[in-house]
């Protein structure tokens, strides 16, 4: 899976690929522990615990004594399992509504806009699609995690 | 023996976090019913746990609250606690608090509302160590209230007491009111600077001359006097490392210390606090020149944040012996024994590589390191959420080891097993502090941190260990285990959303 | 010295759970790189990822994995590493493991197989020791192998030692192959008994007999010895309190101490290790008579699960003195300073009010107590499940405080304080013991806890308490925290359903 | 709510009473603490902290120093929120399934019998209704918490 980090030389692209439990990147390999923690495994076999909590859209993380705070940038609802359902990325107010029920969008388009932390989201079709529903109008208050608009894909 | 025998059956604790649980508990381990005050910010802290009995103060600020001199004393009278402790920090060191504790009948844990006094006026305590032939550093105590008057005096005595030299405001603290003056062309201005800033925070302009003397260890003396005619010395500690006046590193014994010194500096400590007919636990400040002359800075007339190393080297229960004393039963402890090494770092929240801000947020991990050695005091636990209403000091992380190598690499194991989540620490400053050179060689003064990172101190991060840290976020995310977090942070009713927390700094 | 110093350059733990946590942080301290091996059922425990290296052990048996000699010499030879703690219990006092180290280059943490094997049949450690001056228990040594002439030796020594009396298996330990005899009609069948329990054991039914020294206390001596020619004691260590023979309450300094009585009880355990010519820590264990005189017990060739109350009341890390002595280098410990009381209790999941069973199932919540003076030896966490493949022992507890009374109150407290929901514990049963007269005033020994409870212990609970428990249950059923607990457990992979292992008993 | 507990001397009844966030009982009242422990407030103020967890059938406590297992007797699905889910308390296998959908039951009839742990558990119909569907028939293995009958409350 492939995910994006904002770091201080930029944005960072990270993809992991997953066979089994067992994540890689590069050398390194990573599985997860019954109590969250993260088991990393470099290429010479030297073994670290990672423990990680995600607070907003940061994902702290301790490793070999080192912490870090990395800000997940947020792909709207691209390279989610959730289906067509697109979900509010944290708490915060609709500040426009780009689409209607029924219409057709490509991969990419904006269809809605979230205020939160006085910072603007988008939140874009991952896919191909027809809106079957939009759930809520400009000016609104939606929670982290409701489902903001159904995308059909095609 | 001064007066009859006081007894203590309750203690209130007027204080809160971790020095509050650090004093609940050993009420608890003396069998003395305690009673703990907070803020209702303060509900879910831990140390109204610890207490018998806990009461709410009514007020918002901390001047309504912690600070509320009527309301405590109330809080007193209504619970039966016949005893105050105030910790350190907020009534500790106002002697009017202390002199109203004892007019209402009950006992305060501390010395005499004199010796607060005596000692809180630092022009005040100079003179009186003067005469009671404690060595003072070498400069003079201007009295004048009139700016032109002091102005002038100022000027008189600065060919006296030589450049460097600082101007001290006779009623500070923590850096507020001083200033350093290397050059005569710089004092006038100086001068002005250092009354304007004492009288805005402490409504007193005095102020006096000290040579300022470079290259000085900060040592400091624990003392100990009952009401049975006995002051005593417990060893020193030495608190040189300090970023912006804030001690940050401290340890006991002095790496430098020799047996011959540390017992100078105890008689004088002890001569000090008999000077004030001291009572209770106390700290007698110094700077201790590469001369191996000794200067008195100022005392403490109160329990210090960095106790606890003495304890572990010396094996007195400092806070144990404070009820005793205020008991007025004679301290316990027998001559001093000092073994091994103990250091203390205090745990900040704070972005070290951010000129030390003050940072706040939920503490979505908090796991202290194990292992023999190791000693946490804290007032937080996982789950609390780091607020700017007090001080950011989260823990003071404490080891013990038989020599000074050995306790600087259990604290280096100590800080590598330390992790917080959720909000910045300076952990890894720490750490890395661990390392440096005078760290290691005990060759520390109080510049020692402005003179290894002159710009600021910046983590060195190995690439290996960034790469790391990437893919546990980019696992942890693909996992979804925020999901499985955010399920398990809902288990509890009414938690707050950590959201909202995210990226705020204080101030 | 004794040959050439060896260096140690990477140490493999060849022991597991609490004792190979305290070795492995104590490898990291030292800077030495260390390799755990693990059974395929502790492939999650906590000591597996405090080490540098952890290899899988092949096998489903202890025999076939912690006890499998070939096997761990090859992972040592694999990992490179080039000395071997064995920690205690497992191969701790093999000394043909011993020797099998050595043969293979390795180092051994610990003496010579030849003091090893000394040590290890009783009946040589008695003549030896008498030899060397130690005064061991009045009785006999029987050294036939033939049940007849041995039934008849020990029938003719019985008229010379006198009743009662105690047989015990010279290859014993554990209270195997020990019987009291009490009159002398009892005693060819006590005799035959004894005999052929040792043989079932050990293969060896040699037997000695010992005078039975009733009301004794349990006093045993630390050493430490170097190749440097240098051998020490630290003090005693007081080990009355036995429930079947297992200690669960230990302290030091013994309460009934005399600084007169450690120094000779001190002498005749470095006299006993010197006649072995002994390296590393070992204990000298006495039985203290109320006549003041004591005697030989035996030799624990090893490190010892109470060693951190010696660690705590003189200051020495025994873990890190056995590397460094095992690595040729002195010890770095100086004169004796033994200061303050501490007592440790050992933590078991057992049934105390069903004697002693023991106990299995999940730890769903583990939360030791917290405060200064409190130390925790434990190779558990919170999440982890208790199984029958092991020791039940979850965990040492152990405090220091300046005083004895101080530190029981401390004890008091620490156990009031820790919580262990999901396997029962013993820590009720610690918790009342503190209350005992005879643990207040030190007056226990080894028959302490079958005097106190003749027909085994209950619970002593107040109503009110109850009521409490009650309450807490139903509150808890009605808000539904076990649908938010399960919620959580789920949060991690794989975490097994705590349900499989509810009210299953081990054995 | 009333919940029924084993105790040494035969079951304990035990009927808390809710009053916004606070439940009480006799003198103690209790409230529930964000992480999970229970704060016990005695007639006389004083105040205590619970610990629970349930393992299996068994809430353990620990409250001032002392440690208690209390099992809870299973009333089936009386009193549950659940409105009509009948859930399994715990992993098992049916033994018997004892009526059929479209079935009128009345409020104590048992609907079905699990086994776990070597030990049966009935399910029981907590009002009067109608049985509207059986999810389960005998010799079927189930999770716990999963619905396995649901009934129309009538």
């Amino acid at each position: 899976m492939h995910h994006q980090f904002r770091s201080p030389e930029g944005p960072i692209e990270v993809t992991v690929a997953k066979q089994g439990d067992e994540w890689s990147l590069g050398g390194l390999s990573t599985s997860v522990m019954a109590d969250g923690r993260l088991k990393i495994v470099s290429s010479d076999g030297r073994i670290s615990f990672g423990h990680v909590a995600k607070v907003g859209d940061v994902w702290w993380v301790h490793a070999e004594g080192h912490t870090f705070k990395l800000e997940r940038i947020e792909p709207g609802a691209s390279d989610t399992d959730d289906g067509g359902g697109l979900t509010a990325p944290m708490p915060g107010k609709v500040l426009d509504v780009l689409v209607a029920a029924g219409e057709v969008v490509s991969a990419g388009t904006t269809l809605m806009v979230l205020e939160a932390m006085k910072m603007e989201h988008r939140i874009v079709a991952a896919t191909d699609g027809v809106v079957m529903a939009v759930h809520f109008a400009a000016g609104d208050q939606v929670e982290q995690g409701v489902a903001l608009l159904t995308l059909d894909e095609s | 023996m001064r007066g009859v025998v006081s007894m203590v059956r309750k203690v209130l604790v007027a204080n809160r976090g971790e020095i509050a649980c650090r004093i609940l508990r050993a009420c608890n381990e003396a069998g003395l019913p305690s009673v703990a005050i907070y803020a209702e910010n303060d509900a879910s802290s831990m140390f109204v746990e610890l207490a018998d009995e806990a009461v709410l103060l009514t007020g918002g600020t901390i001047g309504e609250t912690y600070l509320d001199q009527d309301q405590i004393l109330a809080i007193a009278k209504s619970t039966g606690a016949d005893a105050i402790h105030p910790g350190f920090g907020f009534l500790s060191e106002r002697a009017d608090f202390a002199r109203a504790v004892g007019h209402a009948g009950l006992q305060w844990v501390g010395p005499s509302p004199e010796a607060i006094e005596q000692m809180g006026d630092k022009m005040t305590a100079r003179i009186t160590m003067r005469a009671a032939g404690v060595p003072v550093i070498p400069g003079e105590e201007i009295e004048h209230e009139d700016e032109a008057d002091a102005l002038a005096a100022i000027e008189a005595a600065s060919h006296r007491v030589g450049y460097p030299m600082l101007l001290k405001a006779s009623s500070g603290g923590g850096g507020k009111g001083m200033r350093a003056v290397h050059a005569p062309e710089d004092l006038i201005e100086s001068a002005k600077g250092a009354r304007r800033e004492a009288i805005a925070a402490f409504g007193d302009g005095r102020v006096y001359l000290e040579r300022l003397l470079t290259g000085s260890k900060h040592v400091e003396i624990q003392v100990l006097a009952d009401r049975h005619g006995r002051t005593i010395h417990l060893g020193e500690r030495e608190c040189s490392v300090q970023r912006r006046h804030q001690k940050v590193f401290e340890e006991a014994p002095c790496a430098t210390m020799t047996p011959e010194l540390r017992e100078a500096m105890g008689q004088a400590a002890v001569a000090a606090a008999e000077a004030v007919d001291y009572e209770g636990a106390g700290t007698v400040e110094f700077l201790l020149a590469p001369t191996g002359e000794f200067f008195f800075l100022e005392m403490n007339t109160r329990i210090q944040v960095e106790h606890p190393v003495t304890e572990l080297v010396t094996g007195v229960d400092l806070v144990r012996e404070q009820l005793r004393i205020a008991a007025g039963e004679p301290m316990s402890c027998g001559p001093l024994m000092m073994r091994g090494h103990a250091i203390e770092v205090r745990l900040y929240a704070e972005d070290a590589a951010n000129n030390f801000l003050p940072a706040i947020g939920p503490l979505a991990v908090f796991r202290p390191p194990e292992g023999p050695g190791v000693r946490l005091d804290t007032g937080v636990r996982e789950g609390d959420e780091v607020t700017p209403n007090y001080d950011p000091m989260l823990a003071k992380l404490i080891v013990w080891a038989p020599s000074r190598p050995e306790a600087l690499q259990r604290m280096r194991r100590a800080l590598d097993e330390f992790v917080v989540l959720g909000t910045t620490t300076n952990i890894r400053f720490l750490r890395e502090l661990c390392d440096e050179p005078e760290v290691i060689t005990g060759a520390t003064d109080t510049t020692t941190i402005d003179r290894i990172w002159p710009n600021g101190w910046q983590p060195t991060v190995p690439r290996a260990v960034e790469d790391m840290a990437l893919m546990a976020a980019a696992v942890a995310e693909s996992a979804g285990l925020h999901r499985k977090q955010s399920m398990a942070s809902t288990g509890g009713q009414g938690a707050p959303s950590p959201f909202e927390t995210i990226g705020r700094r204080f101030p």
